[in-house]
């Protein structure tokens, strides 16, 4: 038998859902303090995340998708990029996003359904959320294309879900990423479920990294619940992108603890045992386990710092709540640098209709 | 199907004589209605889409069907709509009748190529060899406060592409006579669902598998006045400015276009005929919006019965905006009312 | 960029006065002028599509450019459009000025989505933080004996589109000046290029650099007793109808639209006050077609203008046939004619 | 290091570009006598296309694509089916198309400008030619859908370019041929160029054959020029399919002989030198030795049958010739079961046009 091509998909685990070590530590966590802020920072994201969905249950945020259960891969993300590299998100990566400098009462300002929620203070130049499931990937792709021809030594990030990488846009672009051999790291998020539709009636791929191999691109399977699994998948990609060895397919194995939304009931779909299982393996406990097991963190301390997330997400919930409406013609004034003149003529009369009310 | 020997008019807000168990239903369990009582009858009938299956539907239009006709009557599909929308013509040309579901309107865009190239197509294409017999059905429109691309009114964007029906009901009964009647047509047809008025109301909607007629216009409300044309959402604020204007002496003649394409335009020449006045309501943007084609049939076919001149009461030339402010996009009724008026005080 | 300020007449036939270097060339021999000019002076622009590069394009528009800029500016994608409008959509956003090319009209439709919900959208969701400066260039429409999908006057699915510019030039002077305009526009422009004229004939066209203005009609041909509008490769036809009616004595009024989004309804306007009638002509079907949008104007704007119904001439509402019955298809210089004088027999 | 997945991709070859058995040929084929009316077919072919090329040439044929190069795939690909499977072309597969019943007049009339070109006598099922580059695999896997929820043992073919496997609709037609295990083969004929780009720029991946990884797809490549190994690649890909094993993604390496269509000129961008070499690995040149070693043909009757084929031929050009163009009203019958008001008024003003000229 003549064999043409042979391929292998590594995958990646450190930390173990007991929160004890399963191999050798990359070099980078030898010394476990510097996973300090970013297991602070997945705390924060955990805050939030609760506090969103109370607010949307109370009436006083439209649908909101969560991210519990994501915080590892989310954080892990965002720790791993630089500010001048660029980000696309889908809708739920806020812990890869407040590191970049994205503030809470953008993301909330967004599902409160205000455009100004993508008029972010952080990177100017990072995508907007996207809903349109992985369309995002290809744009990341274009970026990935700008940087590699202006020889800039940026990288682009890409997240989708497990769902979304059965989205056209996804295979578009990590093929085109092959091609052009382009700094794109796309991160496939697996969460076991897209909305109602499970992992496995996505696809017949035993992993979703292998959809790497179709573009030539280099793939691997982390643990996603493992902040340091993702931390090492993500610098040996962008290591990769940024010497010019081009792109990376990671697929994250995580699992989505809440409802695909606010307006969605996970319990006609799926089992209470998947769930409660899957609260085994989740990202926080495991990271709070090794921490309190190197002296590095306590019950003290935790209650500290969750009371003080708790303040800085109210201020943000504040913020976003005294936030006034935009005016009328904020729906004009942002389509053409230079409105037309039917359409300076629509917004005069929509103004002339509002001071009638 | 076509406009000549069908019944045009139809009492619009005059309830359906209840049928002795039938109880009132809303749009979207007219929906479900009609799928249920079609792939009892057609086995070749069938529905996918994405979570259109032990979830029923984001909108719950499939809830229930996956248990009562099997997994491979209710195929949850991959998250892609080009997926979607090529395995549907694939399975139309192939002796199948699949509906396929886009999950909102905003994602239907991924589906265009198929729909313009192949599913308007084939039997074009092929001089009648095969054919692709299918429904898409689209959750359209605005004004539920859900998140991006969740709002849109593009039925604009298939009405240009020959080959094609574009239907749009606006009641639970018209949503379960023109479900039938689409699967039932030998053509694709886009199916437009207006969300905002999935659960408005309910009505009496007998399941008795009696199809309504596509390729006409329902005449919802006579009036001799101020002819006011439109579709899907905004028949619920057209008739409440007809009601207005009524207060007001003002006889407003409403009309539901229903299918958009192909249009019946000769019920409109003939309200216009009489009434003299035309209003065209729509959610979407108002340049080159289906209104557009109406305003234009007008002109051509219909000037010198015009008193006054055609009056659009649309979207503006905008992206609907989230949902802070869309209810300030939309076409309000005072609107619908102020433009019956002009047109009233120009002729 | 604006209609108000902009000059809107220009002597159509004309012969633009010979620079002393520049020789006559053909509008694709324009595109790629300006395609070159653009180049050079703004290092951000750059060329991508299917077999752009070494090959220089199926229609050569962009033949020696590669050459010239090197495979950096002028890329060859993977096959796919979809790839190719989100590529480019992506490269807008970050800094570069992307001119992608869809290698014919019917291969526009994967590219859609990434037109319809991001390009048009970026500086409205983001209020302006993230903008999509590109350009899609489409050879555009019938006439050429080309295979399936290779002929389609397919402007309209873009018009009702909030955001999007749609654009198409009838000479070579137009296509030069408009295309460097497109380029330079900060918002995303469909630029869409009659590929039956492509070749048709030749105007000298300076290599100055100088833009012409987009979102304004361009008038042919004064007249006073009809307006003819029209746009794309029909500019010929409709000229020569208006050389026919003069022989007999009409004098028609010819409008080249040449940016259908936003429309430069004004000029229109003004020419149908003084000629009391409107004929549109178009290659693309009739029904919701972009001349529905003129012709609805018209009703709502020019009612006590019109001295007759408005007339279009338009491909019939079905796909356009494989080449041995397209020219039956297209809107002929007699189907031009008479309209024109059915209006004016209406009169 | 721990592994998540390992894949292999087979190459199948049989017979070298000179002729020789380079491996134990399969069962099938140790009696060679099987290829003969195969090999009579490729040279039908070959007589077809020269003769539609001169045919254009001449102002008689409009656009056409030739398949010089690719007879083995196509015939192989035509030989491997039956009648009641569903073939969907992309548009240069008449070897493929007349082993099922295609007639060369509709080929003609197809490139001749005229729809009736697509209302086969072959198998009324098969798909028509599919310019939209790759939207076909959909329709196959669509195809193979219905198959497999009928219980049908049938099986959907769909041929793609190599460009064709860079195009979005392929990947989302083994994503799908995946993920609800379909009877589905998908031929990814690489004959080394998409009009002017070359295979190396249309993707990273070391070979197209692995891309059906992506969904978890059997993969193999095949010597395109090799007869006996598209027979042999095409049976397994097809047992698999018809015992309900799913889907298969076979890459067919082959050269396209002549320009992209009868539009191209290829020598814009391909050197002479390339194609000379392509020569040497010609399909028919080694089966014609391969056979004649066997002695089951000679020369003789490769003149006798040269002749019979042009004779054939030319029966099928002159019917296509003295086909009338259709009626006017050709172009509005077959757009709706039932015409509409208005299409029926366009149609008959159509024809008063048409009366006055
Ligand atoms: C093109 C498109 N189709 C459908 C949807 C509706 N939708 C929103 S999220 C979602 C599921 C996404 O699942 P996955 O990709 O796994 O991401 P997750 O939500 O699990 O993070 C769907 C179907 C969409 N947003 N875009
Ligand atoms: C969607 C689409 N885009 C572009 C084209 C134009 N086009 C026709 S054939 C071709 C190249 C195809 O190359 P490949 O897939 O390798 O097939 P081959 O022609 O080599 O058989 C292109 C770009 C098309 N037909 N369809
Ligand atoms: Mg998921
Ligand atoms: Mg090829």
């Amino acid at each position: 038998m003549t064999v043409a091509a042979t391929f292998e998909i590594e995958y990646l685990q450190y930390l173990g859902p007991d929160g004890a070590p399963v191999a050798d530590l990359p070099p980078a966590f030898r010394d476990a303090k510097a996973l300090l802020p970013l297991f602070k920072q997945m705390l924060f994201v955990r805050t939030f995340d609760s506090k969103a969905i109370a607010l949307q249950r109370t009436g006083k945020l439209g649908t909101y998708a969560s991210c519990l259960g994501h915080e590892a891969t989310h954080v892990g993300i965002g720790a791993s990029m630089r500010p001048e590299d660029v980000f696309a998100p889908s809708y739920r990566e806020y812990g890869a996003q407040f590191m970049r400098g994205v503030r809470p009462r953008e993301v909330l300002l967004y599902w409160g359904g205000d455009e100004r929620g993508n008029d972010f203070a952080g990177p100017k130049h990072d995508f907007a959320w996207c809903v349109p499931i992985s369309t995002q990937c290809l744009h990341a792709a274009g970026a990935a294309l700008a940087f590699k021809l202006r020889k800039e030594p940026r990288l682009a990030v890409a997240c989708c879900g497990d769902g979304g990488s059965s989205k056209t846009d996804f295979y578009a672009a990590l093929n085109s990423a092959g091609a052009y051999q382009l700094p794109l790291v796309l991160c496939v998020i697996n969460n076991g479920w897209a909305i109602s539709v499970p992992r496995s009636a996505q696809t017949g791929a035993k992993t979703l990294a292998q959809k790497g191999l179709a573009g030539g691109l280099h793939c691997l399977q982390v643990d996603g619940n493992d902040l340091i699994a993702v931390l090492e998948g993500m610098r040996r990609a962008a290591e990769r992108a940024r010497s010019g060895e081009g792109g990376s397919v990671i697929e994250f194995l995580t699992y989505r603890l809440h409802d695909h939304t606010t307006a969605d009931d996970a319990r006609r779909y799926r089992s209470e045992d998947e769930v409660k299982a899957a609260w085994t393996r989740e990202p926080i406990a495991r990271l709070r386990t090794y921490l309190t097991a190197q002296g590095l963190w306590s019950e003290a301390e935790e209650k500290a710092w969750a009371e003080e997330c708790g303040k800085r997400v109210d201020e943000e919930i504040n913020a976003y709540l005294e936030t006034p409406v935009q005016p009328v013609e904020a729906m004009f004034d942002y389509l053409y640098a230079d409105p037309p003149p039917d359409l300076r003529a629509q917004r005069a009369a929509a103004l002339a209709q509002e001071a009638r009310r | 199907m076509n406009a000549e020997n069908a019944p045009k008019t139809l009492a619009g807000g005059a309830p359906a004589a209840p049928a002795a168990v039938a109880p009132a239903i809303t749009l979207i369990e007219a929906i479900t209605q009609a799928l249920a009582y079609e792939m009892r009858q057609d086995p070749t009938v069938l529905v996918l889409g994405e979570d259109v299956g032990v979830n029923g539907g984001v909108f719950r239009a499939t809830a229930g069907l996956q248990q009562q006709f099997g997994p491979e009557r209710v195929l949850d599909t991959p998250l892609d709509e080009t997926t979607i929308a090529g395995l549907t013509v694939g399975l139309a040309a192939q002796g199948m009748k699949p509906v396929a579901e886009s999950q909102f309107d905003g994602f239907v865009y991924p589906m265009v190529d198929h729909i313009v190239c192949h599913a308007a197509r084939f039997r074009y294409r092929t001089r009648g060899r095969l054919t692709c017999p299918m429904v898409l059905r689209v959750p359209w429109g605005g004004g539920i406060r859900a998140p991006e691309h969740h709002s849109e009114a593009n039925e604009a964007i298939f009405t240009n592409v020959p080959g094609l029906r574009v239907v749009m009901p606006s009641s639970p009964a018209r949503a379960y006579g023109m479900l039938l009647a689409a699967i039932r047509d030998p053509d694709p047809v886009i199916f437009m669902e207006p969300k905002r008025i999935y659960r408005q109301y309910k009505e009496v909607v007998p399941d008795d598998g009696e199809a309504l007629p596509l390729d006409v216009c329902y005449v919802l409300r006579d009036g001799s006045d101020v002819t006011l044309v439109t579709w899907g959402a905004q028949v619920k604020e057209t008739l409440e400015a007809a009601d207005r204007l009524a207060a007001e002496g003002i006889g407003a003649e409403v009309i539901d276009v229903a299918t958009l394409k192909p249009l019946d335009f000769a019920t409109i020449a003939e309200s216009v005929a009489k009434t003299g006045r035309c209003v065209i309501v729509h959610e979407a943007p108002k340049t080159a919006g289906f209104g557009a084609e109406i305003a234009a049939r007008l002109a051509e076919e219909s000037m010198y019965d015009l008193l006054a001149p055609v009056e659009r009461v649309t979207g503006y030339d905008t992206h609907i905006p989230l949902f802070r402010l869309e209810m300030k996009y939309l076409p309000s009724v005072e609107r619908i009312v102020a433009a019956a008026k002009r047109t009233l005080a120009a002729g």
